[in-house]
């Protein structure tokens, strides 16, 4: 248990210098996920139960997909704008 | 044996550093969803932080049965379970808010870097200006 | 329980529930909605300030909820946070009305009653955090002040706007962040949330002299994240661009309301939380001060140098935050009266000048540059004596508010070290000085007499004016009433700890 | 970078050529081309100072973060150390809410019982919050499809035909999700669960069946007004019911509400509605953010 958690805080601390070095966005994202879901395992271990279930609702489910799809949504602009510049 | 602390302390020492990268990244990352991506780490970091101070090593989630008979002693701390979960709600709003405006800025500006589309609106203002003369 | 004793939480539900009605109305329902709440809570807090104003009354406590201090949630409620319960809802029922046009023209209309069900959350969160006890309340309360202040300034969908937005999000995400941390470092030494049992168990920490370090970092955590939000001057970037980009109705709010609340929080902490020694303990007063003085000479500054009319308004909220700032500085007994005075001075007059120079910008064919604007205010003379009256209430004129609050921050300067007495009085003056300048410069534009060719006299609406009637009334009020009101303001003070 | 500096200085070496100086017309826009130039010039040194300073700008970011990291450790270094009983968080507060939770709150997830009922002022504020971020989402993407950039982004993207196994799987998941997220919410008083969680899983299995049916289908079931009324209805009950009891609490009137036989479904007094209320806002919600991202429309 306790070198779980200490493995799992390293993978926390990991993730977040990923999150900043990374160059795709789509990757940032991910690696967003994968925060969200050490968080729920973090949440267990703390004998937080409650937290956990509403982490993996919200934070590994509502909150990714609001990001992708929001990624989603700016290359849809992109193509957009490429296609009204090809018209032109 | 500062080292010696930190090492026990773990938890937060983890939650510290993870706030101090979130809040960097919140405030000085230019691309607005790494900058979404760090107030979530940042706000995470603070929830660890809080959860670890109701943590009590070898005691259960607060959560008696019908008649009353776990004794309280073996339960953690409810409070800090509550306050991130209330934090947690808070942090998904403001991000769902961040990001709509991410999206409306990028459809204005065509980009994500945050010091682009101050300079962008900036001069959208002055031409605003000159055509008013 | 007297029933009079219900009325703080009366207007903080009231509030909250018509921000879900709201949603539903049509946009005249709506309008007329939000204005009839606002009308009430503005009654409900000039009730209480009747009741609790008056020398020699207590401050009361109401539970909310079945449980006592330490374990359930708290309101309270004494002669400030009345004073501040009629504020509120008086100075935005006054941007509402006189900020109408703008929201019910055009392709804006639909969205009306989403802009009103938002300013009534916004002031919700401004009553609790005028009322509330408990810390963790405040804070959720300060991310619904975040999260509306920021829906209004992009409800004006430029290109401007949605910059600022973000601009705006971003920095007060930071000073929410913060201050967070702060509350929860708080609750880690502490155990309590509370205010009054946080202020119980902080004396005893510091009597035994345990925590020191922590106990100063948590201070400044907190003070560095609410001074982010209130655009103190380091950390002001943010705000020139927030306050002058959205509708007339949301500049006015953001920059006299919004900014008010997280330093009407700040003080709280500083009183009922941490008490006023162990601020001082910290020497974070120090730190505020210097902040203070440079706010106020650079905002002015930038005020000069900048060539459009609402941004020059902007920027002078930068200096007048300076000045509250400069009395929190100071520091015990008369510094903190005179930073609530100046509070209350500075949110009727930055108000009355965004929307009577909403007013006069209209005039001028709704241009924004001070070359247009030449004449303004000979064309709408009403709206023109009504924005001097704020610009002379900034500078600090007789007869208005503003001249008050000098001289309380001089005489306060006086009871310090030379030094500090010094540079506070040189600041004064130069920042008076530059206040001048820049007004002064402005008036004779807009009074000055311009191209009368493109004169379109526009329809006064008698409830705009009205609004900005009723706050210039506030400026002058305050000056003929300074004393009734000071004594208020320090029973409020004095009941803080 | 190098290059288009080298480009630009030519480019102005080229115009400072005694060339264009015949006609007035000509001249004149030759002098407005070079400072167009002079302009652009301008910025690409401004731009080259800007890739500089990436380096040192990257350098300062890092900085900060550790300056802050360091300073809030120095900070907490001596703060009490973790997961002992000791703590000074374990006090009469801690031990009211675990040891009297189910006599005066009902439930017997005690966590419920201290958001719902011994701290339920802040849970108000924290579903306004969210409320809050709906209205803010609503007013900033409502609508943006339909205008100018984006007339074209729907012809980009026209709605694809969904699979026919997403279809099925939603068929088959769909009624399973919701049926799940009720079952959180129903139990949030008596496990780990409650309104948000239920009601963010409930948003997902919506958000399946929008993506499995499209858009115009769900339209149908779940219009914009269905999503007004479906909040106002629960986020006014939320305030009055919680009106309700902190009214009796602070007059020290009688409250109807009883917290029932503990472990009964039907037991906790306030805490069971206020779960679904909260439950119905959040789906809304949810699904509302969805909507919005994908459409600007619910």
């Amino acid at each position: 248990m306790e070198m779980v958690m200490t493995l799992l805080l390293i993978i926390v601390l990991l993730n977040a210098i990923m999150v900043v070095r990374t160059k795709h966005l789509l990757a940032a994202c991910i690696i967003f996920m994968a925060q969200s879901l050490v968080m729920v395992l973090i949440w267990i271990l703390l004998q937080s139960p409650d937290l956990a279930i509403t982490e993996a609702a919200v934070g590994a489910g509502v909150s990714s997909l609001l990001f992708f799809l929001a990624l989603k949504k700016i290359q849809a602009i992109d193509q957009g704008k490429e296609n009204s510049a090809h018209e032109k | 044996m500062n080292l010696q602390i930190l090492l026990e302390n773990r938890v937060e020492a983890a939650a510290i550093i993870l706030f101090g990268i979130g809040l960097t990244t919140l405030l000085l990352n230019r691309n607005l969803i790494k900058k979404i991506i760090g107030f979530s780490f940042m706000d995470s970091a603070i929830f660890l932080f809080l959860a670890s101070e109701g943590y009590i090593a070898g005691h259960t989630a607060p959560i008696q049965d019908a008649a009353g008979s776990l004794s309280a002693a073996s339960f953690i701390n409810p409070i800090p379970a509550g306050l991130v979960l209330t934090g947690i709600v808070v942090s998904v709003s403001v991000t769902a808010v961040m990001l709509s405006l991410t999206v409306r800025l990028y459809q204005r500006f065509h980009t994500l870097n945050l010091d682009e589309i101050v300079q962008l609106a900036r001069e959208a203002n002055e031409e605003e200006e000159e055509a008013n003369d | 329980m007297l029933w009079w004793q219900n009325i703080p939480f009366f207007s903080i539900i009231l509030c909250l529930l018509s921000a879900a009605v709201c949603s539903v109305l049509p946009p005249r329902g709506a309008r007329a909605w939000g204005r009839g709440v606002l009308g009430l809570c503005l009654a409900g807090g000039a009730l209480l300030l009747a009741i609790l104003g008056q020398p020699g009354s207590a401050s009361f406590t109401f539970m909310m909820g079945h449980f006592p201090a330490p374990w359930g949630n708290e309101i309270r409620a004494g002669a400030l946070e009345a004073l501040l319960a009629c504020l509120f809802p008086g100075v935005m029922l006054c941007a509402l009305l006189s900020g109408a046009p703008a929201l019910s023209s055009g392709r804006q209309a639909s969205r009306e009653p989403q802009y009103l069900s938002l300013c009534m959350l916004l002031m919700a969160a401004l009553l609790s955090q005028a009322y509330s006890n408990d810390l963790f309340t405040c804070y959720v309360f300060l991310e619904i002040m975040t999260l509306s202040a920021g829906a209004l300034i992009v409800f004006q969908n430029s290109s401007q706007a949605l910059a600022a937005g973000m601009r705006y999000m971003v920095l007060n995400l930071v000073g929410s962040g913060l201050f967070l941390l702060g509350v929860v470092l708080l609750y880690y030494l502490t155990g309590h949330l509370l205010m009054e049992n946080l202020f119980v168990s902080l004396q005893a920490l510091a009597a035994t002299g345990e925590y020191h370090r922590s106990l100063t970092i948590i201070i400044a955590l907190i003070t560095v994240g609410l001074s982010i939000k209130s655009a103190l001057f380091p950390f002001h970037s943010w705000a020139p661009d927030a306050y002058s980009s959205g509708v007339p109705s949301s500049n006015a709010i953001l920059s006299s309301l919004v900014s008010k609340g997280y330093i009407l929080l700040l003080l709280k902490v500083y009183a009922r939380v941490f008490g006023w020694d162990l601020v001082l303990l910290s020497h974070v007063d120090h730190l505020l001060l210097v902040f203070a003085w440079a706010g106020m000479i650079f905002g002015s500054l930038a005020a000069i140098r900048t060539s459009r009319f609402t941004r020059m308004i902007a920027w002078s909220s930068v200096a007048q935050i300076g000045y509250i700032f400069l009395g929190i500085g100071l520091g015990a007994g008369g510094g903190y009266q005179a930073a609530v005075y100046h509070l209350l001075v500075h949110s009727c007059s930055k108000a009355l000048l965004f929307l009577s120079g909403e007013e006069l910008r209209r005039a001028a064919g709704g241009s924004d540059t001070f070359a247009d604007l030449a004449g303004a205010a000979r064309k709408h003379p009403v709206y023109g004596a009504l924005w001097t009256v704020g610009a002379f209430s900034l500078v600090g004129l007789p007869f208005t508010g503003g001249l008050i609050s000098k001289l309380l921050l001089g005489g306060e300067a006086l009871r310090h070290s030379p030094p500090v007495a010094l540079i506070t009085l040189a600041v004064l003056a130069l920042s008076t000085l530059l206040n001048v300048l820049y007004f002064l410069r402005t008036m004779l534009i807009l009074w000055s007499p311009g191209q009368e060719g493109s004169s379109k006299r526009g329809t006064l609406s008698p409830l705009g004016l009205g609004a900005c009637g009723l706050l210039a009334a506030g400026i002058l009020a305050s000056f003929f009433l300074a004393q009734p009101l000071l004594e208020v303001i320090t029973l409020g003070l004095s009941q803080f700890s | 970078m190098k290059n288009d500096l080298d480009r630009d200085l030519s480019l102005s070496l080229e115009e400072s050529s005694p060339q264009a100086s015949r006609l007035d017309a000509a001249h004149l826009h030759a002098h407005d081309t070079r400072i167009h130039r002079q302009d652009r010039a301008f910025s690409t040194r401004e731009n080259q100072a800007h890739a500089l300073s990436l380096g040192g700008y990257r350098a300062l970011s890092v900085l900060v973060a550790v300056g802050v990291i360091l300073v809030l450790l120095w900070g907490v270094m001596d703060l009490p150390a973790f997961g002992r009983d000791t703590n000074p968080v374990e006090n009469e507060v801690a031990e009211r809410y675990l040891a009297q939770g189910l006599q005066e709150g009902g439930a017997t997830n005690l966590v419920a019982n201290m958001i719902l009922d011994y701290r339920a002022f802040d849970t108000l504020g924290e579903s306004n919050v969210l409320f809050t971020a709906a209205t803010a989402v609503l007013l900033l993407l409502r609508g943006l499809q339909t205008r100018e950039a984006d007339r074209s982004l729907a012809a980009a993207a026209p709605e694809a035909p969904a699979d026919p196994i997403l279809r099925a799987g939603a068929r088959a998941l769909c009624p399973v999700i919701l049926l799940y997220g009720l079952y959180i919410i129903l139990n949030g008083h008596l496990g780990p669960g409650g309104g948000f969680s239920g009601g963010a899983v409930m948003g997902a299995a919506l958000i399946l069946y929008r993506e499995a049916y499209g858009s115009e289908k769900m339209g149908h079931l779940f219009s914009f007004r269905t999503y007004r009324a479906i909040s106002f209805f629960a986020l006014a009950f939320y305030a009055l019911s919680k009106a309700y009891s902190f009214f009796t609490g602070a007059n020290h009137l009688p409250s109807i509400i009883s917290t029932g036989t503990p472990g009964a479904i039907l037991s906790a007094g306030l805490i069971l509605p206020l779960n679904i209320a909260v439950g119905f806002v959040v789906c809304c919600t949810m699904y509302g953010f969805f909507a919005l991202f994908e459409k600007g429309e619910i």
